[in-house]
């Protein structure tokens, strides 16, 4: 049973999952580029080492480094967190051979769900709905698809085999259009994943985005911890996430939850994963895929269930039973995660970088704030633009939405921009509190300006702060000026030498 | 001394009378305004109503983030309006734009030629950073003067990477 | 009903009801002193308004300029949070006389549980156990009490009638030396509350402080919300504070909520309290007091149940219905709440003031911060040492106290002294984890020199990071000489200047 | 350079070798030390294990607050110690001895008199502050010289209330 796990990963996934080793009784070794020697996983964890320069290819995906890393700690088990490494098959099967614990499913399982083809390949065979498209196929022509095309119907969705985070999709409307967008499809998926297979989906008009968090253990016990509605979300870059989904009734529930389940089982699942649903208006609802591993958004279903899944997956790890069987799991009240992320919601989304001045997050009741920054730190362009998870519990959806809102009001950040204005027009939305979106709303029916009606009612405190901040200012410079008046006059040398070296 | 303070085109008149009040319009209103610790978070209670705001200055304008909205605020005190209002109120248009990284990142795409007319809003380059891909836009209609980067290209922070004219 | 409530309170309790009353639509008004301009309540509330200069006699305590400010602003209720005016009857009463709804219960109830004589006798009457003591006296003679003594046994307590927090308090041994100890309780308790009044009661050996909340309607429904462990404490003062408490069942835990049920309803009470009881060794309970208000430690409660307490009171005040019914009251895992203060551990637990020059808190599962400090706040001597509540939910109380170890260890503040090392310390001790202690555990048995084997194994990595610094300070001075030495040469008369003006 | 590390009476001979390398004792260690944020708070890296202290400047020795645990920190480099060698190595004893208030407060109580003889670790003073009363306490054996406040005074912090001999 392994006593020491190195984690291989940076930012807050780290620092949850060395929370999670501290509570445990249970050692940890970090690992770092040169951009994050000061980072908030380096200061927490038992150990850290120095693995290369801020690029992540040569720092965090650099498998051989990492396991020098462990053999010189000592370090017997791995947490992949999310993202990296976490989904490579090779870097799993390589654990497996040095002996070192990999805390995630089994490579036969990455594989399996990790080609898109082939997961929906494995789940069909074993029953459970897929979106319609195209079945049984590594390598299809682009005459094989222009076939099938028609018979799928348009619109449909060209997606890379390889794929994950919108790279090498295509919405296609009409058979016209379908060769140009192949083929920059492929080159897309290409360039991303060094793989230009594609394959192709049915759109799904109005879909939902519902994901289920399953468990299971090393003894072929799998339960699910309910669902997450993810729909909220930007070029595929889920934005927020709540649970559960307004959009469930039990019954419903239940059913996705049991094939979940069976999706898992099909693979011979161990550890946590992610099963991800689509729901089209109907509620009819289709397999999209599985991740395996842990999911940025896991907080949520902890704050509904009480289980504590990064915990689980440790003991699972360690050849333990699941802590809780299907019955024990009970669903209480309403959770809602908000990704902070490092971005100007009034320009684009642009990334934002920069050292982080002053920061102050909010707390109290029902609130938790999972992140790896801290005033001082400096936001760097290498990696993911999210700095901060804030995830808040309430006993109802209205009543989690409006903590949330008094959570975004409170939170502070300088020095980097954010996208808290985001969410805070997004909680007062009333599309978004009335339940009615898909994974369209943010693109094609929000707006920052929907906020109109605040936003002038506060034009006139604004103007009134503006000018109270350049009136403080003109006066500081003014001041600054007479003060120099007085040095030249009578330390006339001293006062240019000053100036000269400032 | 008196402002004239402009937001979304709406004009506020506003007088610093002393330390502890203001005159906005005809109203006398009671201040009492801090910065809270050192940084240029604001703290504003306005006659009884307590108001917290990040205010700072952009390129042109000053920007104010106040309650989940940003303002673009324009400030003049008096007499820099005398000097506007003298010199007939014209607003310069024109002249070149320089297109600049705002972040260091990686060229993914150049979707504008030289001489080519493009409209505002219209994307002319794609900038990959934090595994973001950032679309930068036309701020205005013109003609693509000088590219200086090509796809897959890396640029640093505030490089140039092309002109409008 | 209201719809603006006034604050008459200070630090994290303050934020703690702006919270609950923003999650509930209704506006704040803030009050603060001179010395509390930037405080967090302050920043977060929707109004705020300067009561007067920083002692609290002058500001937080002056009851008329409080109502000057709920005429000012409009506020039709005022929550009085815990100290200060919080028990204070005719505050209470003036409330209703301005048609003001104070939060909390009637004046009636407030004046009977506040005089320490007239709780005893009422809860008597209502069969309830107390302490053994003198009874229904207002003002004996110290030949009376001298009298009585005996009858009652020693070692006994004397205690002011007016009292709280220690004041007036005096342990006796034996007949001999109650005269003097009687003179000094009785001048102690004049000078704090203005009522040299005493009474005596048995001094429980070995006891456990564990205390009821309850929560009553104006519709007769009173229930409570199960129990706190109280009884880390120095000297009166509550340290740390957990529920459930590991030394009752569930069917004493049944017995002695129904009786705090009992003694709420003997006074009529509306809105939350807090049952006080003293446990013995043998499990005999005995009440103890009424705290008619909200206390330090509920949000250990609201963690266990999953009831936001304060804004239940704010429901009840509203004139609502409790949410709960006592069935519906389910208690679910451990809470634990370390009270952080602004103290020095290593020095005779001396306060400490200073400007906050960094902050970390600890965040991530289960953990909750309630605070009213930031980076940049100064402490001043005139308030309460404590600037921090740290609590903790954990599945076990084994859970609990990990996580509790793994926030303190996070917790950095920077520019005043804490006791954080002393909740670390107290983590460590086998005698806490194994829930053997009593109320003067934390003196008696208790000491920062505990951690005995963790100092002498860490004492060599203090040694190198002294020195390290040490090392770099003289680097950085020889430097600055170094660049002296020139500017002296090439700029003699500047460098001059430049070192008599820094 | 070489130090002469002192804590609980236990010396520690660290030497810097460079940036990156201290010797202990007979042991090579590799450093990664540094400040967090501009504060007095210090992550270290010895090899490869990771710790984050507190450390500052008390009125004499170096104050290290690190997992829970708060050490007084002697630092001698090899010139300090040769000098301390060559005086002797007496440390002195006795001299006067002036209690200042650790902050400011109201004067509860002064428990002792002017030439009083007192014990280490006898309270002396009782001083309110922050709702709390706080002892102060002889820091060794003595006689009581001047006492300079009385109950129920008013201190500002550092004042000097009273002296041992």
């Amino acid at each position: 049973m392994f006593n020491k796990v190195l984690v291989a990963n940076r930012g807050e996934i780290a620092v949850r999952i060395i929370r999670a080793c501290r509570e445990l009784g249970i050692e940890t070794v970090a690992v770092f580029s040169e951009a994050d020697r000061n980072a908030l996983h380096v200061r927490y964890a038992d150990e850290a080492y120095l693995i290369g320069p801020a690029p992540s290819r040569e720092s965090y995906l650099r498998a051989d480094k990492i396991f020098d890393v462990a053999k010189k700690s000592g370090a017997n088990a791995i947490h992949p967190g999310y993202g990296f490494l976490a989904e490579r098959e090779d870097f799993a099967a390589k654990c497996a051979e040095l002996d070192i614990t990999f805390i995630g499913p089994k490579p036969s399982s990455i594989a399996a769900m990790g080609d898109k083809a082939e997961a929906r390949a494995t789940v069909i065979k074993a029953g459970i709905p897929v979106v319609p498209g195209t079945e049984d196929v590594g390598n299809m022509t682009n005459d094989d698809l222009l076939n099938i095309a028609p018979k799928i119907g348009f619109p449909l969705l060209i997606k890379a085999t390889a794929g994950g985070g919108g790279k090498g999709m295509r919405e296609v409307k009409s058979l016209e259009e379908m060769p140009t967008l192949l083929a920059s499809a492929r080159r897309e998926a290409e360039s991303a994943f060094g793989d230009g297979n594609v394959y192709l989906e049915k759109l799904i008009e109005g879909a939902r985005h519902i994901e289920f968090q399953i468990m299971a253990d090393s003894f072929g016990n799998v339960i699910h911890l309910g669902e997450r509605e993810c729909s909220i979300q930007r070029r595929h870059q889920k934005l927020l996430e709540e649970s559960p989904s307004s959009f469930l009734d039990d019954e419903m529930r239940e059913k996705m939850g049991s094939i979940a389940v069976k999706s898992a089982q099909a693979v011979d699942y161990v550890n946590a994963g992610t099963i991800e649903f689509l729901v089209d208006k109907d509620r009819n609802f289709y397999f999209l895929e599985m991740n395996t591993r842990l999911q940025v958004e896991h907080p949520i279903t902890e704050m509904v269930t009480g289980v504590d899944i990064v915990a689980e997956q440790l003991r699972i790890a360690r050849g333990r039973q699941l802590s809780y069987t299907q019955e024990q799991i009970k669903f209480n009240g309403h959770a809602i995660e908000c990704r902070i992320n490092a971005e100007d919601p009034f320009n684009g989304f642009m990334p934002s970088t920069g050292r982080i001045t002053h920061s102050l997050l909010p707390t109290g009741p029902g609130v938790r704030v999972d992140t790896g920054v801290y005033p001082g730190f400096e936001i760097t362009p290498f990696y993911d633009p999210m700095i901060a998870k804030l995830i808040v519990w309430g006993e109802t959806r209205g009543q989690a939405i409006l903590r949330m809102r008094r959570a975004l009001e409170e939170y502070r950040i300088v020095g980097v921009r954010t996208n808290i204005p985001f969410h805070q027009t997004l909680m007062d939305s009333h599309r978004f509190m009335g339940g009615q979106f898909d994974t369209r709303f943010v693109e094609e029916r929000f707006s920052m300006d929907d906020a109109i009606e605040s936003r002038s009612s506060n034009a006139e405190i604004a103007a009134i702060l503006a000018t109270l901040v350049a009136h403080q200012q003109s006066e500081l410079s003014a001041q600054r000026v007479r003060r120099n008046e007085r040095d030249t006059s009578n330390w006339k040398w001293v006062g240019r030498w000053e100036r000269m070296h400032r | 001394m008196k402002y004239i303070t402009t937001i979304d085109d709406k004009e506020f008149e506003i007088e610093i009378v002393d330390e502890h009040h203001i005159r906005i319009g005809d109203r006398l209103l009671q201040v009492n305004f801090e910065a809270v610790s050192g940084q240029p978070v604001f703290s504003l209670i306005l006659d009884g109503k307590s108001y917290e705001s990040y205010v700072y200055q952009g390129e042109e304008d000053w920007e104010v983030l106040l309650r989940g909205q940003q303002y673009q605020v324009k400030i003049e005190d008096e007499r820099e309006k005398r000097l506007r209002a003298a010199a007939g109120g014209g607003v310069m248009e024109g002249g070149e734009f320089h297109l600049k990284a705002p972040m260091p990142g990686l060229v993914v795409a150049v979707l504008v030629e030289e001489g080519q007319a493009v409209k505002k809003g219209q994307v002319m380059l794609i900038l990959e950073s934090m595994k973001m891909q950032n679309e930068l836009k036309a701020p205005r209609d013109g003609s693509m003067g000088r590219v200086r980067v090509k796809a897959g290209e890396s640029v640093e922070q505030k490089q140039t990477l092309l002109s409008l004219h």
